[in-house]
Parts: structure tokens; sequence; C-alpha cells
């Protein structure tokens, strides 16, 4: 029977793979990229949890991170343009001005 | 079910006036767009206005079990409404960076304060991680708002990786509560964790929880961004990020601590002194060997971002209120050293501490405000930094930890070694050059006005105090 | 009228201060003025203290005298609950003679001063730290207790500091005060410890207060109270001082350097008074000294090797003056000796007649100094035919200081000489050989500086000089006729013994004959003699090598090996080290912990991670 | 409720902002406002020192403005014979020192805006019966230090090579004294948590403590980080190195308020907190307290020997000294406590004298190093004068108040410590040794030709601030009843609550073997007769 | 049974695909692989009683997003090379590490339960949802109009190309 905690395994994996990529990725968008697969981790174990109280509450919150997902990547795509069109790179390795 | 909207009016003319910042800005024909930062300014007064109706009606109201309009929230609300007005100031010398892209500052702006007015009042998960949103989102983007910089826009993506990064975990920890109580709302949590037992996955959620805000707050290890942050940001947006957000972080922890996990306490506590001996080390003694002032002053925050959770390791009513003195306090320095670098920045053409050199003979007025905002954020009476510390570390002395305070008081003495430092250059050295230079009057009334808080924050306490006695009270 | 006795005494006392004052805020740039506030009080004291001396010897029937002795006038000076110090005169015989000596010579060597210091350009500074000398004399003097000594003490070092420094652009002079002041300062150490050892002693109601320890002291050691056991220790504590003040072997450097300042004040401070205050000290506390007869021996062989060493010395010495340190060490040996064996009287009476001479002799040595710029005796000769009136008070000073029969020296000395014959036999002998040596070594100046050929001409000295000469000259004949042991409360019980007195002026006579026969006569040649003893003679000459294991302390030892060690350790570790070193690891820290801030958002991505596994490790732990 | 230490605090501090508000080019204007506001505060002083009612004791002239009441924080103040006498001390430092800054030249206004600041804050630390005040005026005292140092101080140079410069010494300065400050910090706040009493006030903290004293463990665990604390201030072996440093390079009006005021305040702080709060907690420590101080006195006084500085021989002279200060305290006799604040007060005006004097001779030569100066005596006949008087006080000569200071302690310590108290007196000889060579070094010798430029003081007005110093010394020094009745009158108890076994040995009247007059307003000519 | 199988088959899915975001080399296959991860969650979503947010998994995340993810992609028009060069030195390696330890961490504690629960999905339908969003959630629901103007307008002005 799968249970609750197939999903939360699942949702942490996923997460983790998540956490893997930004760490390993070096192009901007596919940080982002990973960044959306964590968030989406978090809405699986919400999803999941809903079900497991039987309320409604966890899918909501889900809704709400959908869009505020959709709206991070629509900022960060917009820095990312800023990136390549100044800095003629996407390589965050490359943009380490700032340091020390 | 019928929202009780008067409760609400702070944060919906906000919003309202967001749409009006939108349409101005639309509407405006180019040249007139200078004056939108008065229309901002205007905005935040209407709003004071209306916060200052509330507190005569006083009371505490939760709305739809996740907004709670209370006397502590209207504290802080006040006090970001404060902010962005100083910071609407800043953005005076500063704005001709901006040209043709004001209007959309401005909006940014309030929807910071936006965001920042909910954090004050969060009763509710989901709240809390829509308001951090806001606010977080006004700020990846007014960091990187100085498009043709380079530093501006490395500024922005770092921030936005790691307040993305620090959202998916906040997210989780969310989700990790939500599955342990059943519920988003605070009063559900607590419920849950009074009732018991409690699983490490409430453990796991609520820490992860706190990691966000720890973010937000610049505690170690989650601040690693903000010394490249601060360098890169524009000033008036360093100056948000530093006041603004730090606030907004430390109230909603506070709100989420006392409001969701108070018979957490015993873990919460240690965890963040913990948090707060490692932040205070780290800021302070990373700001030794800085040699640029914006990129000091991050470093510093993060110093100041460890006395604050001293504060609320001390997991009491007391604490809280002295956490609460210490924002007001570090709220008048930092705006005042802010707005001093910020003009500073304009006339050196550089943040760079070299430049700073000789300062008090080339503008007397604004070494001197540097000089006493620094000393107030190192602590020294009888300005308003050293009593915010003082009830800060007297809090963790009641708590028992005098291994915290002890870190906290050798602290003191390495932040003012670098403040100092930074009052050497400008008093001390030699100008480079010796062209003078002189603030406009609207930047030097405001800068006037917060030193005098400065000033009488560090003498005169009690008002003070009693407010935030009347504000914290349960 | 009525002259109250408390206020002739303060008048002694107080009126040098008051001229001191006077010159110090009125006179600094009025010459005259200056020596006529300072002569003038010291004269006024002199009056009130003769005045004192004749009250006290009237005698009346229908009244009780006031002016009885002993008198003690005081004023609380601190008076706190368990300490009371107070401040005032004592009179009694001893502080009586002892102030007519003090303010006696002391009017007659100010008087002297204006002529001979009469081209100095600090004139006034000079009469000015003069009259304070007087005053912290008469501190000393009048003590009631042994705080107002000590203070007195040290102000009369004080003073002779500034005094002997009173040429301070002369490196010498400036150095020879210095030293002064310090080996006095080590002096005092002890001194001052044995002041608070002795206050100590005494359980409860603990004073300073001279009769009233007096009058306790033998009850409380009587009663068992205070232990005998730690008097001797505190005895010598307290003879510390004395070796200081009164220049006692080995602390007598400083005094034949102190002849770097003007010679008036060597012949008040640094001959007839300051350095006897050790002497009139010990007379002052003998009570203390007759309770632990260790302590005495010890005065007593200290006193007799200082007289023989410091005679020893001023057999090779060429500096006038310094011939006369020599033998004010030797004398002030004698007075020491004279205390060590239990003859109080006997050391003041030697005290008061050798105040006399040798003040008559600096005084006069200070007026061929006058007239000649020179004061090298090889370079001088013949002055007895220019300067007449100077020779002939030399010559009695002279005679009077080796004790010629007659002459005040030969009373008081020979009073010592009777007392050491009976209690101390090597004593005696020792000071017998000195007595010989005194002779010989006077006689030595004698015949080398005021007789033979002329050597440059002086001129005689003005009678401002020469009348100061002659009251002192006076005074050393008929000092020994006066009655000062009688004075002093000695009654009767003369020696019937004529050995003494038989022995010391045949030794004196072999002195005398033998410098005659030197260097008069020429019969021995001097040369010959020094050749002959070479190594003896190189070993006085360098004043068997004192000074230099002195300055080789000071200036090796003290300051570059301890002073140095301290330095150093003050440079290196404490600074350098412990200081330093904590804010370079300070700055080190900074420098290391922001190596995370390595600008790859990675980095920090890895520090946000890492914080939370550590925040998860603790969630599960839990 | 009295306005006089109101009077004393506000007087500079309103004087403060006065001179904030004026032009910055009036500079005559900017040093009359200093005069005026430092004057007012010695005469409030002076007053306060002449009305204090010693049979009464305790606090007086108070001041009690409820200030935090959520903390029991109380704006107090007040002053007991302890500190009136140390306000005295500084209110004379601090005249004079205006008066002798008056050789400043460069940004008068800033200087004498932070000269009065500090000012401020020594004051609010003698007047202080509050602990939150006391602390808050104690770092407020510490701050303007910096500026005033790395401003208008100078190198110190060692064969015109910078030895130390005058930024390491400033910045060490105030780090060092604020770290000092807030070891003293948590030990005042544990303090004050552990009391329960919920009060800062320090009387109503000594009466809570008379009531339910604080445990044993707490206490021994509190005194050493408040004597630490306040003891840098003092400054204690070892960690007194930044004090002789930071004399150095201060300018000399500041090296006055420094030496002798400002370092006071550890000792004073160690008094009025330390002991009184913490009476078993210092019983328990102070044997070692006197250990470290023997090491102030003897290590303070060699390498003072080893200094060729002026400055810096004269810093750790001070350093030195204040060992017998701590020693004083350290014993714990009334006597001896006494004897610590009379030399509180004596080494004040001592030391201030001799900064004032070296910073003359410095301004005219340009120099400190002593193997580059010597004879100035024939150029400064005045400073000379002063500096004779300055070597003499103090090497403890009679006359001088250090003297007195000096025996009271050896006196009172006699009992507890006589090793200690030996050391003492030994220190006494090295003080002599290092202060001769200072003033041969310095005015003897024969006179120098670069020096012929050399100016003395010339005018009555400028040798006020050294006249005022040397009277003061002296009169205390021939008259210290009047103040020690004061100070007694307040330590005695103090002594008596920590040590009541002390109180057994006040001798009884009967007993005393003499009777003494009572003490009278002039030594004035007179007395009773002896013992016939 | 059914479910166990499509429980596991999507499960497997979504980690493969999310493996594949993560270490593929062009950066196309990684938005393709996304959007296969988008639709496994779909399903499970649907699998969990959550039909509204499955659709709006599909058409918010799918259609919109990763359909901007690729536009920016194409508009940027970067060389694959540059784009995704995985090397594992020594700081990737430690992510690696660290990711793993988060992955083990969370599992460790998820593992622990401890909560109650019915299992009883609620279903997510339109109306049951948009009920409680409009109902409950109208505050939150309001302020995210702001949050995505805010995105909006600031994307804008940044991205934006400068008229003059």
């Amino acid at each position: 029977m799968i249970g609750l905690a197939h999903y939360l395994v699942l949702s942490a994996l996923l997460f983790a793979i998540g956490l893997i990529g930004i760490m390993t990725r070096r192009n901007v968008l596919m940080i982002l990229l990973c960044i959306e697969i964590m968030f989406n981790a978090a809405n699986l174990a919400f999803v999941a949890f809903a079900k497991a109280w039987g309320n409604l509450d966890g899918q909501v919150v889900v809704f709400f991170i959908i869009t505020v997902a959709a709206a991070e990547v629509t900022v960060g795509l917009a820095i990312a343009i800023l990136l390549a069109r100044q800095l003629k790179t996407l390589n965050v390795d490359e943009v380490s001005f700032l340091k020390w | 079910m019928t929202i009780p909207l008067p409760w609400l009016s702070v944060e919906l003319f906000a919003c309202a006036w967001i749409l009006v910042l939108l349409a101005a800005d639309l509407l405006l024909p180019e040249a007139r767009k200078a004056s939108l930062w008065l229309w901002t300014l205007a905005g935040l007064g209407i709003c004071a206005i209306l916060l200052a109706g509330q507190a005569i009606a006083g009371g505490h109201h939760l709305i739809q079990q996740m907004f709670l309009v209370d006397p502590f929230s209207r504290f802080f609300k006040a006090l970001f409404l404060g902010t962005a007005a100083v910071v609407v100031v800043m953005t005076r010398p500063f704005g001709r960076h901006l040209a043709g892209r004001l209007g959309a500052f401005y909006l940014l702006l309030f929807t910071a304060v936006l965001g920042m007015l909910v954090l004050a009042s969060v009763h509710d998960l989901l709240m809390l991680f829509l308001g951090l949103e806001l606010l977080t989102f006004s700020l990846y983007i007014m960091a990187a708002y100085l498009r043709t910089e380079a530093r501006s826009i490395e500024a922005g993506m770092k921030y936005l990786i790691l307040g993305s990064l620090s959202s998916g975990f906040l997210v989780y920890g969310m989700a990790l509560l939500y599955g342990f109580a059943g519920s988003t709302h605070f009063e559900a949590i607590r419920h849950a964790f009074e009732v018991g037992p409690v699983p490490p996955i409430a453990v796991a959620g609520l820490l992860l929880v706190m990691a966000g805000l720890g973010f937000k707050i610049a505690a170690v290890p989650f601040h690693l961004w903000v010394p490249d942050v601060y360098e890169g940001a524009p000033t008036p947006v360093v100056a948000l990020l530093s006041v603004g957000s730090k606030t907004a972080g430390v109230v909603a922890l506070t709100r989420l601590l006392f409001g969701a996990a108070p018979t957490m306490a015993g873990l919460w506590t240690n965890v963040l002194a913990g948090l707060s001996a490692a932040t205070m080390l780290y800021g302070n003694l990373g700001a030794i060997p800085q040699t640029n002032i914006k990129r000091l002053l991050g470093y510093s925050s993060i110093g100041h971002a460890g006395y604050l959770l001293m504060g609320l390791s001390a997991g009491s009513q007391s604490g809280v209120e002295a956490v609460s003195f210490y924002l007001v306090a570090y709220f008048v320095s930092n705006l005042a050293v802010f707005l001093a670098v910020t003009w500073a920045g304009e006339q050196l053409g550089s943040d760079e501490l070299e430049q700073y050199n000789g300062l008090s003979k080339r503008s007397p007025f604004l070494a001197a405000a540097l000089f006493i905002g620094f000393l107030s954020l190192a602590g020294v009476p009888p300005l308003a930094g050293f009593v915010g510390k003082l009830f800060v570390m007297l809090r963790a002395v009641e708590s028992g930890r005098l291994w915290l305070v002890a870190i906290g008081a050798v602290n003191v003495a390495i932040s003012l070694y670098y403040y100092l430092m930074v009052i050497k250059r400008m008093y001390l050295d030699a100008p480079p050059t010796s062209t003078t230079f002189r603030l406009d009057r609207l930047a030097t009334v405001t800068l006037s006005l917060l030193l005098l808080g400065v000033l009488w924050l560090g003498i005169v306490q009690e008002p003070l105090v009693r407010q935030i006695l009347v504000s914290v009270r349960p | 009228m009525v002259i109250s006795p408390s206020a002739l005494g303060w008048t002694i006392l107080l009126s040098p201060l008051a001229a001191a004052c006077g010159i110090q805020l009125f006179g600094v740039h009025r010459r005259r003025l200056s020596a006529t506030l300072a002569i003038g009080a010291l004269l006024v004291s002199f009056a009130s203290t003769l005045l004192w001396y004749t009250f006290s010897s009237i005698v009346t029937w229908a009244v009780p005298n006031p002016f009885q002795l002993p008198f003690e006038a005081s004023l609380s000076w601190i008076s706190l609950p368990g300490l009371t110090i107070s401040f005032g005169v004592l009179i009694d015989q001893l502080s009586l003679l002892m102030a007519l000596v003090v303010t006696g010579v002391g009017s007659a060597i100010f008087i002297y001063s204006t002529a001979y210091m009469a081209d100095d350009d600090a004139y006034s500074r000079y009469f000015g730290v003069l009259s304070l000398f007087a005053f912290s004399m008469l501190t000393i003097v009048l003590a009631t207790n042994w705080i107002q000594l000590f203070m007195g003490w040290e102000l009369v070092g004080f003073s002779s500091y500034l005094l002997i420094g009173h040429w301070y652009a002369k490196p010498s002079a400036a150095e020879a005060g210095k030293k002064a002041f310090m080996v006095n300062r080590v002096a005092d150490f002890g001194f001052m410890l044995g002041i608070l050892a002795l206050w100590a002693v005494l359980p409860v109601d603990r004073t300073f207060h001279f009769q009233t320890l007096e009058k306790q002291l033998p009850l409380l050691i009587q009663t068992g109270v205070v232990s005998v056991a730690v008097l001797p220790l505190i005895g010598l504590l307290l003879f510390c001082g004395p070796i200081g003040k009164s220049a006692q072997f080995p602390l007598h450097v400083w005094l034949p350097d102190a002849m770097e300042g003007p010679t008036p004040v060597s012949a008040l401070i640094h001959a007839a008074t300051m350095v006897a205050a050790g002497v009139y000290m010990l007379c002052r506390t003998f009570w203390l000294f007759e309770i632990v007869p260790s302590v005495l021996t010890t005065i007593t062989w200290v006193g007799a090797a200082t007289a023989f060493l410091a005679a020893c010395l001023a057999l090779v010495e060429f500096d006038l003056k310094r011939i006369l340190a020599y033998s004010t060490l030797s004398q002030l040996g004698y007075m020491v000796m004279a205390l060590g064996l239990g003859g109080a009287v006997a050391g003041m009476y030697h005290l008061t007649t050798h105040a006399f001479f040798k003040a008559l002799l600096f005084l006069a040595a200070g007026s061929v100094i006058h007239g000649t710029h020179e004061q090298d005796i090889r370079k001088l000769g013949g002055l007895w035919h220019s300067m007449r009136w100077t020779s002939l008070a030399f010559l009695v000073g002279g005679l009077a200081l080796c004790g010629f029969p007659g002459l005040s020296g030969f009373f008081s000395k020979d009073e010592i000489l009777v007392l050491a014959y009976g209690h101390n036999a090597p004593a005696f002998w020792l000071a017998l050989v000195t007595a010989g040596m005194t002779a010989f070594y006077t006689a030595r100046a004698w015949f080398i500086a005021f007789t033979g050929k002329a050597h440059g001409h002086g001129h005689e000295s003005p009678p401002a000089m020469l009348i100061p000469l002659g009251v002192l000259a006076f005074l050393s004949i008929i000092a020994g006729y006066i009655g000062i042991p009688h004075f002093l409360g000695q009654h009767g019980e003369h020696h019937a013994a004529w050995l003494v007195p038989g022995l010391s002026i045949a030794v004196v006579a072999v002195g005398l004959l033998l410098a005659w026969l030197i260097y008069s006569r020429g019969t021995v040649s001097a040369q010959q003699l020094v050749q002959a003893l070479a190594l003896p003679y190189s070993f006085l000459q360098r004043r068997y090598y004192i000074d230099e294991i002195y300055m080789w302390y000071v200036e090796t030892v003290q300051q570059r090996w301890i002073a140095g060690a301290c330095a150093w350790v003050e440079r290196v570790i404490i600074i350098g080290f412990l200081v330093n070193g904590t804010a370079r690891l300070t700055r080190r820290a900074g420098h290391i912990l922001r190596l995370w801030q390595t600008g790859r958002v990675q980095t920090y991505v890895l520090g946000f991670l890492l914080g939370i596994v550590s925040l998860l490790t603790l969630a599960l732990r839990r | 409720m009295s306005c006089l230490p109101l009077l004393i605090l506000l007087a500079p501090a309103l004087g403060a902002i006065a001179i904030a508000a004026v032009g910055s080019t009036r500079h005559a204007l900017v040093r009359r406002i200093s005069v005026l506001a430092t004057g007012l505060s010695l005469i409030g002083a002076l007053w306060a020192v002449a009305t204090y009612d010693a049979p009464t004791g305790g606090y007086q002239h108070e001041v009690l403005v409820p200030w935090i009441r959520s903390l029991g924080i109380g704006f107090h103040l007040g002053v007991d014979g302890i500190s009136v006498v140390l306000v005295l001390l500084h209110a004379l430092c601090a005249f004079t020192g205006v008066l002798i800054s008056y050789a400043i030249k460069d940004r008068v206004k800033e200087y004498y805006l932070f000269y009065l600041l500090l000012i401020t804050g020594v004051f609010g630390v003698f007047l202080s019966l509050d602990l939150f005040f006391f602390y808050f005026f104690y770092e407020m005292a510490v701050i303007p230090m910096y500026p005033l140092i790395g401003i208008w101080g100078s190198d110190v140079k060692e064969h015109g090579v910078v030895r130390f410069s005058k930024e390491y010494a400033t910045m060490k300065l105030t780090i060092y004294l604020t770290l000092g400050a807030a070891v003293a910090l948590i030990g005042l706040l544990w303090l004050y948590v552990s009391s329960g009493a919920g009060t800062f006030d320090i009387p109503r903290l000594q009466q809570h403590f008379v009531t339910s004293p604080l445990g044993m463990p707490l206490q021994r665990a509190i005194f050493p980080l408040l004597f630490i604390g306040f003891g840098i201030i003092a400054p204690m072996w070892p960690l007194h190195s930044w004090s002789p440093i930071g004399h150095a390079a201060a300018p000399s009006a500041v090296s006055m308020l420094h030496a002798g005021v400002l370092m006071k305040l550890g000792s004073y702080a160690i008094i009025r907190i330390a002991l009184s709060l913490l009476p078993e907690g210092a019983q328990m420590w102070l044997p070692w307290v006197a250990a470290i101080c023997v090491m102030n006195i003897i290590y303070g006084g060699f390498v003072a020997m080893a200094q060729k500085d002026l400055k810096l021989t004269i810093g750790y002279s001070s350093s030195s000294h204040m060992g017998y200060v701590l020693l004083g305290i350290a014993c714990l006799t009334p006597l001896a406590l006494d004897g610590a604040v009379l030399l509180m007060f004596a080494h004040g005006l001592m030391t201030a004298l001799a900064f004032a004097l070296v910073g003359h001779v410095y301004d005219q030569t340009h120099t400190r190093y002593l193997p580059d100066l010597g004879g100035l005596a024939h150029q400064l006949p005045f400073i000379a004068t002063c500096g004779v008087i300055a070597a003499m006080a103090s090497s403890g000569l009679p006359g001088f108040a250090n003297f007195v200071a000096e025996l009271l302690v050896f006196l009172g310590g006699w009992d507890r410590y006589p090793a200690a108290i030996v050391c003492g007196v030994f220190g006494v000889v090295i003080t002599a040794v290092y202060m001769l060579r200072l003033v041969r070094g310095t005015f003897f010798g024969p006179r120098k030709p670069v020096f012929t430029h050399v100016q003395d003081t010339r005018t009555l007005f400028a040798r006020l601030p050294y006249v005022i110093l040397v009277s003061a010394l002296l009169f205390v020094g021939c008259w210290p009843q009047p103040l020690l009745r004061l100070i007694d009158a307040s330590s005695r108890p103090l002594v008596e609550r920590i040590r009541p076994s002390v109180a057994l040995a006040k001798p009884t009247p009967e007993r005393t073997l003499r009777r003494l007059p009572p003490p009278r307003p002039h030594p004035a000519p007179s007395g009773r007769q002896g013992h016939p | 049974m059914a479910e166990n199988i499509c429980f596991f088959a999507f499960a497997g899915l979504t980690l493969l695909a999310a493996c594949t975001v993560v270490f593929a080399r062009q950066p196309l296959y990684s938005v393709l692989s996304l959007l296969v991860v988008m639709f496994s969650l779909a399903a499970l979503f649907v699998m969990l009683g959550a039909y509204l947010v499955a659709a709006l998994q599909v058409l918010l995340y799918a259609g919109a997003v990763l359909v901007l993810f690729l536009f920016v992609m194409m508009l940027l028009n970067l060389e694959p090379e540059a784009l995704a060069r995985m090397r594992l030195f020594t700081l990737r390696g430690a992510g690696l590490v660290v990711g793993l330890a988060i992955a083990l961490l969370l599992i460790a504690i998820v593992r622990r339960g401890g909560l109650a629960g019915t299992w009883q999905a609620a279903e997510g339908t339109v109306e049951s949802l948009g009920t409680v969003l409009l109902r409950y959630y109208v505050l939150p629901f309001e302020l995210t109009s702001f949050l995505i103007l805010a995105a909006i307008i600031g994307a804008v002005s940044l991205a934006k190309i400068k008229h003059h």
C-alpha cells in the first residue's frame, strides 16, 4: 500500500536532486530550473500531506506556490537576460566580481 | 465570512497606492516623473495616518486566522513605513541613474513595503511565505536595478539564486509543518506542538522555516549573500535590505516562534543562541579587512543580526522587547549611516573606503553623521545602539547564556575596531582632494532627524520602552 | 606682652617656612628681599630658641614655670579612627641644643652666603631653598613623632638635593644632587619600613608619638605584649635612616660628591646640621635602641668603620672641600660610634662642637675658594699671606678638628674615646688611630694650602664672610667650656683616667708632627711615600672602588639588566605577543573567515546547505 | 533633591552642545565656553566638597529621576565621601586641562567638543549611583579619547623613528578600554539579574544585599569579571600596556585627563561596585589582587626606568603608582582604603601636572626623547620648577598629597600584606630613580644651543593651570585632614561592612594616651601643654 | 496494486527526469526533462486527489513557465558547450555529497513518522478548491496578485531595452 511515507521520500529525493542541480550546474538558467524542481518537491509534500489530513489547505498552498514560482522564474529570467546582455555570460562562475 | 476591512486599511491602501503609482508611471510625462518620490512619500504618509488611526482604536484582531493586527504589528509597521520614507529620501540623489525607470522603482519599493506590512502581521505560514516573497521579489529586482552595472546585476543574480534556495527550504519546511499540524495557521501549529508528541518532522519543519527566515535576517550560515549583495546593489536598496528586510525577518521569526512554537522554546532558543554566536563572530571578524564601505556595512549587518538573535534566544517576552528596542535603534543608526553613505557615494563617485579619507574636512556634517551612526552601531553611549545592545545582553544574561553574552561583549570591541577604522579615515587621514560638498536640504533634515533620534534614544529611553512594553504584551 | 611657650615654639619652627614661602611668592626677582627674609626669619628663629632656653632656665617659685622642659605643643595633622598623626614642637634639652646649633650656625652661614653668593644669578632661589632647609631641619629637631621626623627627614633631603644641584648647568652638580637624593632614598626605604614596623608592633593604640612610645614600650615589653624578638630588626631598619642621612659606611658615597654645591651649603647642610640629623635621631629615640644591645653593637661598628675608612680617604684627597667632607664622615662616624656605645650625650656633644668647627672650616674653605677660585690644595699655597683672617679661622677650626687640647673638639672627642675605652677596646684603638689620622690630614691640608709658596694671589674676603668666621671660631674655642654635657643631663662622674686624654694628645701630636715633616719640612718626600705605598694608595684614591661597584649596580645591573629585562618583557611579550598578537589573531580570523566569500554563488549555496544539514541533524537527534 | 550634581554634570555637557552650535572658526569663543563650563563644574565640585556632611556620611546631594521604570533604572546622581573627592579631582584636572588646551591651534572647535564630552562622561561616572548610568558614562568617557588622540596626538618616536604611531595608540586604547568595559558589563548584568532586586540603583542594591546577600559562588564568579573589566582601565598588570602608549601619544591636556582621572575610573568602579556589592567575593580574591599590585608597582617602575620618552616614562610611572591605589583597595582596611582614594586624588593632580609640563616642553622643543633634551631649566625656569615639584610629588615627598596617601596605604596595609607593603615602599625608591633621571635629563645640564628659541610660560594666565595643580597638591599634602575626613566617612563603613572584624580594631577614645585638639581650619601656631 | 504500479512508475519517471534535468549537458534536454517531471508530478497529484493542482501544474508550469524558459534560451542563443559543462571538481563534489546528505536526512526524518492522519483525500476539484481559496484564502490570493504585478513590472523594467 502506498502511503504518505512513499510520497514524502519521493519528495525528499526530488528536493535533493534539485539541490544537487543547484550546486552542480553553472548556467543560471539551469539553476533556475533546479529551483523549480525543489518547489515541486515541496508541492508534492504539500499535496501528500493534504491527503493525509484530508483537508484542502495543502492543495491551496500549492496553488500559491506554483504562482510564486512562476513569478520567480519571470524575475530570474529577466536577470538572466541582463546577465547575458551586459556580461555576455550565463555562467555563474564567471559572475564573481563581488567577493571577499 | 466577512473581513473587517478597517483593520486591513493600511495594507489595502498600500495596494491601492501601488496601482496609483503604476498609473502615474504610465501616464505621467517623462519630465514630471521626477516628482514620483513625492507621490511615494505621500502614500507612505497616508499609510502612517491610517496606522495611527488603527493604533488609536487599538486591540488585537486576528483576521481569517492568518492576519493578526495587534500593537506589536502596528509598532513594526510604523518602523517599516519610516524605513521606506528614508529610503525614498535616499533615492533622491540616486535617481539620475534610473532615468525612465524611476516609477517602477518606487512601485517596487511600495510592493516591498506591502510585503513588510504583511510580514508584521503574519499569523499563518502561507501568509508568511507570500509576504516574504513579495518583499524579496521587489528586492531582487531593485538589487539588480542598475542594469548597466555588472555589480548590480551580479548582486541581483546572487540574491535571486540564494533567495530562491532559501524559499525552497522555507516552503519545504512549511510543508513539513503543515504535515505535522494539518494547517498552516499558527494557532493550529501551536496547538499541535502543545498537544504533542512532536515528531522529528515537525522539528525539521520548524528549523527549515527558521532557516528561510534566517536568510532574511542574515544569520550565519545563511548570510553568505549579504556582503556581495550589499556591495553590488544600489545603496538605497541596501538600506532597505539591511533595515527593512532584516527587521521584517526578525518580526516574522518572532511571530512564528512565539505564535506557533512557544512550547518548543527549549529547542529554538538554543538554536538561535548558536546561530547568534556564529553570526556575531562572523560578521564582525569578517568586517575587519573590508575596503568597501557597503561591503563593510554588510558584514556589520551580519554582526547585528547576531545581536538580534541573541535577544530572541532569550525566549522570553522581555527578550522580544529588547530586540524591538534594538531594531528601533538599528533603524535610526543604520539609516543615518546609509543616508550618509548614499550621499557620500554620489559625491565621491565610489564606495571604496579610500575615498572616505579626510571626509571630515570635505563635508564635516556627513563625517559627523557617519561618526555618530557608526558609534551607535558599535554600541557606544549616549547613542541608541548602546541601549539596544545593553538590553539584549541583559536578557541573554537572564536566560543564563553567559557565554553568549561574553561573545557579544567581545564583539562590541571588535565592531568598534572596524568602525573606528572608518572614522580614522574620515578624521585622521588626509583627504585626496580638498573639494568640499554639501547635502541638499531634504537629506540634511532627514539625516539630522535620524541623528537626533540616535541621540534621543540613547539618552531618553523610557517613552520607547513603554511603547514597546505596550506593543509586545500578549 | 605675654609670650606663650607654644607660640614661641611654633615661631622657631615656622618662621623659616614663612620666609621660604615669602621668597617663593614675592622674592623671585628681588635679591635683597630674599636674603633679608631668609636671614631675618632664621634670626627670629634663633632668638626664639634662645628665649626658650633662657626662660626654661629661670627658676620661679610662685607659679610653675610654663617654660618647663620637656614641653610639647602639637596640632592634629591626621586624625582618623585608629590613626593619629600630629605635627608639633617637642622642646627638651636635646632639641633645644640642636635647635640652637641649627639656627645659630645657620644664621652665621646665611649671613656668610650673602657675600659668597653675591654674584649668583639664582640668589633668591638659593635663599628660598636655604630657608626651606632650615624649616625642614627644625622639623626634624622639634619633631614630636616618627612621621613628623620622617617628613623633615625627607624635606632636608630634598633641600639638600636642590642645593647640591644649585648650579644645575654643571653636569657633575646635577648628578651629585641626584646621587645624594637617591642614596638617601635607599636608606629611607629601610627607615620607613622601620617606622611602619615599630608602629605595628603595638597591638592597640598604635602611635608614632615619641614620648608615648618611650613610656609605653618598656612596659609593653615587660608585660610581653610586644615581643623582644622583633625589636632588633626594627632597630636595624630604623638605623638605615642615619646610615643614609649621616653618610655612614657603606652609604657614605653621596657626601663627597655633595661638595659640588655652594660651599656655605656644604658647611651648613653637609657638615654642621643635616648630616648630623642621623645622630640626632638616634639620640632622640635612644630609648628604643637602648633596649636592643645587638643593634647598638652594630651601630658602634658601623660608626667606627666609617670613622676610620673615611679618615683613610682623607689622607690622599687633594680637593680642599672633599678633605673636609671625608673628615665630616669620619667625625660622624665618631658620633655614631658614641651612640652605639650608649653615649647619647657624648654623641650630641661632639655633634655640637663638630657643627661649630666644621662649619668654620668649610666657611674658611669657602672663603679660600671665593678668594682664589681654586679648591685643589696642590694649586694653592701660601694663603697665610694673602688671606690672613681666613687662614686663622681655618687654623682654629683645624686644630679643633684634630682634637688639639683646649679647643672644643678635644673635649668632645675625648668623651667618646673615654666611652670607647670603657666599653669596647677594639673600637677604642680604631678611634684612636683615626684621631691621629685626623690630625695628619688636617695638618696636611694646612701645610700644603696655607703655608709655603703662594701660587696665585688670593684676596681676603669681605666682612660679611669674615664675621661669621669669627663667631664660629669663637664658638669652636669655647664650646668645650660651656657645659654642654651638663645641659644634656650628664652630671659629675668625671673620669679619673688620664690615660685616654694622654693617649689622644700623643696620637694627635704624632699626626701633626708627621704632617709637618712631610709637607712642611719635606723631610720625607710625599712622592716617595706614595710610590712606596702604591697599592694602598691607589686603592684609597679609588675610594675602595665603592663608587664603581654602585655605579656598576645602578648602570648595569639595575638599568640594563633588570629594567632592560622588564622593558623587553613589556615590549616583546606583553605588547608584541599578547596584545598585538591578539589583535593580529583577530584580524587573521577576519581574513580567514571571509575566504568563504569566494564570490561564486555555489560556495554560498554550499554554506547554506551545510547549515541545513546541521539543523536537520539536530532535528533528527531530538 | 539637589541641583549640585546636575550643575557639575551638565555644565560641560551644555558647553559641548554650545560649542557644537558655534561656528568652527570662532576659536576664542569656543575656548571661553569651555573655560566657563569647566569652571562652573569646578565651583560646583568645590561647593560639593565644602558642603558634604562627613559625620552624616552616606550619599548626599542626591538626584533621583526614574528613567526606565520597567528595568529599575533611575537617573540617580549623588556623592559620597569618596566620589566627592574624585569629583573635585576631575574638576581640577578638567579646568586646568581646558586652560592647557589653549596650545591647541588646529580644529579647535572639534577638539573642545570632544574634550568636554570626555569631561562630561567622567563626571557622570563619579556622580552616578545607578549601575546603568555608571556604565553609560563610563563608556561615554572612553570614546572621545579616540579622536582626541588620533587627531591631536603625536607619534611616539625614538631616534626620530616612530615606535608607536598615534593611530596605533589610540586604537589600542579605545579597543582595550571597550573590551574591559564589555567584560565589566557582563559582570554588571549578571549582578543585576542574580540580585533579583530588579534595580540598577546602587544604594538600593546595597540595601538589598544586606537582607539577602548574593550566594558565595556567584560572588566569586562575578567579582573577577568586574575587577578585570574595570581593572583594565586602572590599569592592572598585565593589562596595562594600552595606557602608557596612550598617554604618550595623546595631546597633553588629554593625557592630563587620561592619566589624572580616567585611570581612576577603574579603581573607583572597583570600590563603588565590586567591593560594595560583592563583599565576600572581594574577600576571596583580594589577596591575588595584592600580588598583581606588586607586579604593577615593581614591574611598572622598572619599565618606566628603561624608557627614554618623557611621556612613556610618566605613563609607566602612572601604571606603577596605580598599583598603590589597587594595593590600598586590596588591603581592605579603612586606612588603606582612605589612602587609596587620597592617592587617586594626589596622583591625579601630580600626573596632570607632569603631563601638562611635558606638553609644554614638547610644544616648544618638538621632542620628548630624553637624550635629545637637557638644560631646559635655563630657558624654562617656571616649567622646570614645576617639573621638580612633580617629580618630588611623584616620589612621595612629604608636603605633597602623594606622601600622605602612600603613607596611609602602607600603614593600613602593613598588617594585611606586609610583603606587598615592603615592595610598595621599595617602589617609592624606584620612582625616585626614574623621576630624578627625568628631571636631570630634561631640565638640568648645560644650556643647549638648539633650544634657544624655547620659551617659558610668560603670562599669569598661562601659568594658572600649573599654579592650581601645584597649590592643590601642596594644600592637600600639608593639610589632608579635610579630605581624609570625607573619604573616611565613606570608606570606613564600606570596609566595616565587608570585614566586620576590622571594626573591633577601632581604638576606644578613653585609652588614647594624648588628648589632641580638634582639627582646626588653619594650622595656626597653637597647642597644648604636653606631659610636664 | 494498480496504484502501486502507477506510483512507482511515475515516481521513477520523476526521479529519472529530474536527474536528467540536473545532469543533461544540453540545456534543451534539461528543460524538456523538466517537462517530464512536471507531467509525472501532475499524475501523482491526480493520484493524491489534487485534480485542480494537477491541472495547474500542467497549464502553468508546463504551459507557461517552461515555454518561457525555452523562449529565453532561444533568445539568448547560447552555444550548448558553454551552457553546461559538468565537471566534478571539489565544490561540485561537495555539493553532491551535501545534497545526498540532505536527502538522507530528510528521508530519515520522514521515516520517523509519528504523524496522525486519515489518508483520505479531500477531492481538490475546481469547485471545492475555489471555495476554500476564495473563502478562507482571499487575503493571500489578493496578495499574490500584487506579487505577480511586482514580478512583471520588475522584469519589464529590468529587461526592457532603452529607447534612447
